[in-house]
């Protein structure tokens, strides 16, 4: 049975189409979710994709966050459905309170749009798993509100239980605290992420395709499961 | 219940019936723009003076930035010397041009300038600049699927450049990447000839399935007129003729006209919203609102459908309720579109708007009256016939003549220049020369921009076109946007026929075959006889060029007054050409990215 | 140390997309009667000496060039 | 009709690029002597029904929920 993959339409998301070709690229099956739905359509996994929800009103995620799947959303989460968010999707996931910290303006208060150098620092989450640790991977970043910040003891916390998905190499695009560029829950089923494995699945319209195992990871999940 | 001086004192609304008793009542006809031939030609068509409301009417639909007046007898060359080609699915005259690229799709695409907005207000300036080109695609029944800009400002030490630049790159990147499309490509170039004239050309390509090509017409008795989209408010109110056709001086500069401002996320909710209308086939006709908002949808659909329509300027829905229905006729209001929709449609219609919290409104009906008819409290405040103002505009045959200093300046030619003769020279020419603004790497702009989105292009910045991929593929297209101020001032017309070599060239060097052109002709003052022969000449260049090519011209955008005082800005023709490609992943890049291959030179 | 607050609002006239944005989220989350959202800037500056007519003329200034739009945007500032 | 005023600000111990961006164009543009910018937002709430006790609860609540992140932002709300 091919896995579902559900990925999220707020008003403003962008790069729902995009999340949900690189779900089949990855053999799986993408199943539109509508924000204002309250049925999870039976999916095995979601993704919470990039763009600019609610327009990045207030801040970036904060109105999303109170779309009515987003409660569903929460429950399953909590329930170790596998959930990523990208970009946008993580800045809805930390507003939603499900991961810690905060995204806020870059430093260089610029949008930054480039093919990114990450490493990949955890290989053990949902999302993860079809990397090695260690392994360095180039995706596109592209964003206004990605710098990733949070206290000194959820920084610790995060550092401390491995929960550290991805960090920037070479530069750090928008000032994110420890470089990090992703992060994830205490169970690793939540990930988020700033820059966006979904436009790199394919050589001929991305940096490279060393995103699509982000994909195959929750495929492989799946499976295994 | 009677109120005692609680209702503020407003002047009483100016009717039909009005008029026609106070046919020596003095309207500021001149204020906004229109000089008096003009507006006797208004009394003569109406057999009366025109209420305020239809002066509103025809001052913006008759301003040259909506009537190309000066420009129209030059650009019909367009048409005379066009190209046979098959592929020429819409000409010019509709919103933007369609062409036939195979396989069961057409692309849509268009340039357009917003160039004196972008210098009082940089950000928003050039935010709806991208905004409204984006909406002429939409309003074909394309889906946009990338967007591309050519700019020009100033001496980059000039003090003025640096808040100009970054408030339109902001406004490109903030308005394009909030929309979801991918910037593919453009030009930066600086010239102290640009310094308070900027340009800002915004080009949106979009695709669709040829038959699913929308009009703007208002074509079947009894069908509802629906405005769908923001609220109208107070934006650029006498916008379109005050901002975009007066020469700009010190005196508009210090009254601040009010600007428009841009709500991207109103688009995109706007663009989905459309794409499942068109896909459920809800509209006989369908406009966008620019610079002339309600003014130009209203008579440009009614014009070009069954010739009538009534609507109810009550039902308008206001942003700030104290609008007089003028201001209203003219407000430049952003993310506003019109629809035309059959009775049976319209439910359907109103509830795929409410799915994507789009505001939509019935406020009238088509008519077979060949009136354009709208009341306002009761009254009737306009009554034409819509073609006068739509298409029968005045049209000038503005003198012209060759500027007096052009031998001199062709004179003036390289040969007087030094040349590099030792190693150190060239060294430091070279050095200079990679070190020159005009030349120097653009990426601190590029990166701003998302040229990712979508997951479709397959080349944009830094090479020579940008160039997505349609459909599942491999099919695709390729744009790019080329113009020289510098070598179209010393020969307009070899200038503009250098512009378009040279996008052709840059579309053919990726592998596609150029299939069209769109242009947006950036010139000073139409009234300078010598503005106004480079203004011919490069139309003539180009057109000449087009019929040499075999490229039809599929629409584009004419913008004079780009001077400071009397001097005028470069003639700065920017030439857009599209091409097709079978099969994207072909396509040539500009990087050498496979090692041993030949290098060859082409050419003289 | 003299210390000021620049209060930076859109014009009423300019459209308020962020105020607006809000305006309609909150009646989603239960929050029913509100009639009105604006969202402008607020700054606070911290300068070198005291709080006198100098510096107020100073921060009005830097109000006028840097921190308030004057096409689409009105400030009002106050020493705290 | 109630009318309240929200001011968000960054907590302190968090970086606040926008106000340092201020802060460091202010010397460019002549301006020396400032010490420290902070950048926030101001939002102007109208409310119907009086501005009781009540009001200022349900607009407490709205910042609470929506207007500021806790995470990263305090808040300060009165009624105008
Ligand atoms: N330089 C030009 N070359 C070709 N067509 C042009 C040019 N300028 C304007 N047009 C055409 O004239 C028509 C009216 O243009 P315009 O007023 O810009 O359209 P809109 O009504 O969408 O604003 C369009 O079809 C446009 O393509």
């Amino acid at each position: 049975m091919t896995a579902r993959v559900g990925v999220i339409t707020f008003p403003g998301s962008l790069d729902d189409r995009d999340a949900a070709r690189a779900v089949r690229l990855a053999g799986a099956e993408p199943v539109p979710l509508w924000h204002a739905a309250t049925e999870l359509r039976e999916v095995d996994a979601v993704i919470l994709p990039g763009g600019f929800s609610y327009g990045d009103y207030l801040r970036a995620g904060a109105i999303a966050r109170f779309a009515p799947l987003m409660e569903r959303l929460a429950d399953a989460a909590r329930g170790g459905m596998p959930v990523l968010g990208i970009c946008n999707g993580f800045q809805v996931l930390c507003e939603s309170h499900l991961l810690p910290g905060a995204l806020t303006r870059n430093a260089s208060l610029h949008f930054v749009c480039r093919a990114q150098r990450l490493r990949v620092e955890n290989a053990k989450t949902d999302w993860t798993r079809s990397y090695e640790e260690g392994q360095e991977i180039v995706i596109p970043i592209k964003n206004i509100d990605g710098c990733f910040i949070a206290d000194p003891e959820t920084l610790e916390e995060l550092e401390s239980s491995g929960r550290v998905v991805a960090r920037y190499v070479d530069v750090n695009p928008n000032g994110s605290l420890a470089d990090i560029a992703g992060i994830c829950n205490e169970a690793g089923n939540v990930v988020g992420l700033m820059p966006h494995p979904e436009h790199a699945v394919e050589a001929l319209t991305g940096p490279s395709s060393e995103g699509l195992g982000f994909f195959t990871s929750v495929v492989q999940r799946m499976v295994s499961a | 219940m009677t109120t005692y001086g609680t209702e503020p004192v407003r002047p009483a609304v100016d009717t039909v019936a009005r008029a026609a008793e106070t046919p020596d009542a003095a309207l500021p006809y001149a204020e906004l723009g229109m000089n008096d031939e003009e507006y006797a030609r208004v009394q003569r068509i109406l057999g009366r003076r025109p209420t305020s409301a239809e002066l509103a009417i025809y001052s913006v639909m008759w301003s040259e930035h909506c009537s190309y007046k000066s420009s129209r007898v030059h650009l019909r060359k367009f048409g005379e010397k066009a190209p046979h080609s098959d592929a020429l699915l819409v000409g010019m005259g509709e919103n933007a041009g369609v062409v036939d690229v195979g396989n069961g799709w057409a692309v849509t695409f268009k340039i357009e300038s917003h160039n004196h907005p972008s210098y009082v207000e940089p950000y928003q300036g050039a935010a709806t600049g991208v905004g409204g080109i984006v909406r002429d695609i939409l309003s074909m029944g394309a889906r946009p699927v990338a967007v591309m800009d050519s700019l020009r400002f100033g001496a980059p030490d000039a003090p003025d450049t640096r808040r100009v630049l970054d408030g339109v790159v902001r406004g490109v990147g903030g308005y394009g990447n909030c929309l979801g499309l991918p910037n593919i490509g453009g030009e930066i170039v600086f010239d102290a000839c640009y310094g308070a004239n900027p340009l800002v050309n915004a080009l949106c390509v979009g695709v669709l399935k040829p038959e699913g090509i929308k009009r703007a017409t208002a074509p079947g008795p009894g069908n509802q007129v629906i405005l769908f989209g923001a609220g109208t408010g107070p934006d650029g109110i006498g916008g379109a003729s005050v901002l975009a056709s007066a020469t700009f001086d010190e005196a508009s500069h210090q009254k601040r006209p009010s600007v428009q401002v841009g709500d991207p996320f109103m688009e995109k909710l706007l663009t989905e919203c459309c794409m499942e209308i068109f896909a459920e086939d809800l509209v006989v006709g369908i406009q966008d609102l620019g610079a002339a908002g309600v003014s130009c949808a209203t008579t440009e659909l009614a014009a070009a459908g069954t010739g009538g329509m009534d609507v109810n300027l009550d039902l308008v829905p206001l942003r700030d309720p104290t609008l007089r229905p003028e201001e209203i006729l003219m407000s430049e209001s952003q993310e506003r579109m019109m629809a035309v929709v059959e009775p049976a449609k319209v439910a359907r219609f109103l509830e795929l708007c409410k799915r994507w919290d789009v505001p939509a409104t019935v406020i009238g009906a088509v008519t077979d009256t060949g009136r354009l008819r709208m009341t306002w409290r009761g009254e009737t405040i306009v009554d034409i016939p819509p073609g006068t103002a739509a298409d029968e505009g005045p049209v000038y045959e503005r003198p012209y003549e060759r500027p007096a200093d052009l031998d001199q300046l062709q004179a003036d030619g390289p040969d007087r220049l030094p040349r590099p003769s030792t190693p150190e020279q060239l060294r430091d020419t070279v050095m200079w020369l990679a070190g020159a603004p005009n030349l120097a790497d653009k990426s601190f702009v590029t990166s701003q921009y998302d040229k990712y989105v979508q997951g479709n292009t397959v080349l944009a910045m830094p090479d020579d076109a940008g160039v997505v991929r349609i459909g599942d593929g491999p099919q695709g297209i390729a744009i790019a946007t080329d113009g020289n101020g510098r070598y179209a001032r010393l020969d307009p017309y070899a200038g503009a026929q250098l512009a378009l070599s040279e996008a052709y060239r840059n579309v053919a060097a990726t592998g596609a075959r150029p299939l069209a052109v769109t242009n947006c002709l950036n010139f000073g003052s139409p009234e300078d006889p010598g503005v106004m022969w480079q203004f011919a000449q490069a139309v003539e260049g180009l057109a000449d060029a087009c019929q040499t090519l075999g490229v039809p011209v599929t629409g584009g955008n004419v913008s004079f007054y780009n001077q400071t005082g009397t001097t005028p800005i470069n003639p700065t023709p920017v030439i857009g050409v599209l091409g097709v490609h079978d099969d994207v992943t072909r396509r040539i890049q500009i990087s050498f990215n496979v090692e041993g291959m030949s290098l060859l030179l082409l050419g003289e | 140390m003299a210390r000021f607050v620049v209060e930076v609002m859109l014009k009423p006239e300019i459209l308020d997309s962020q105020g607006q944005a809000v305006a309609r989220a909150l009646p989603r989350l239960g929050f029913e009667g509100v009639t009105g959202v604006r969202q402008g800037k607020r700054f606070e500056i911290e300068l070198e000496g005291p709080a006198d007519e100098a510096a107020t003329e100073r921060v009005r200034k830097m109000a006028e060039t840097l921190l308030a739009n004057p096409v689409i945007e009105t400030f009002e500032l106050r020493a705290e």
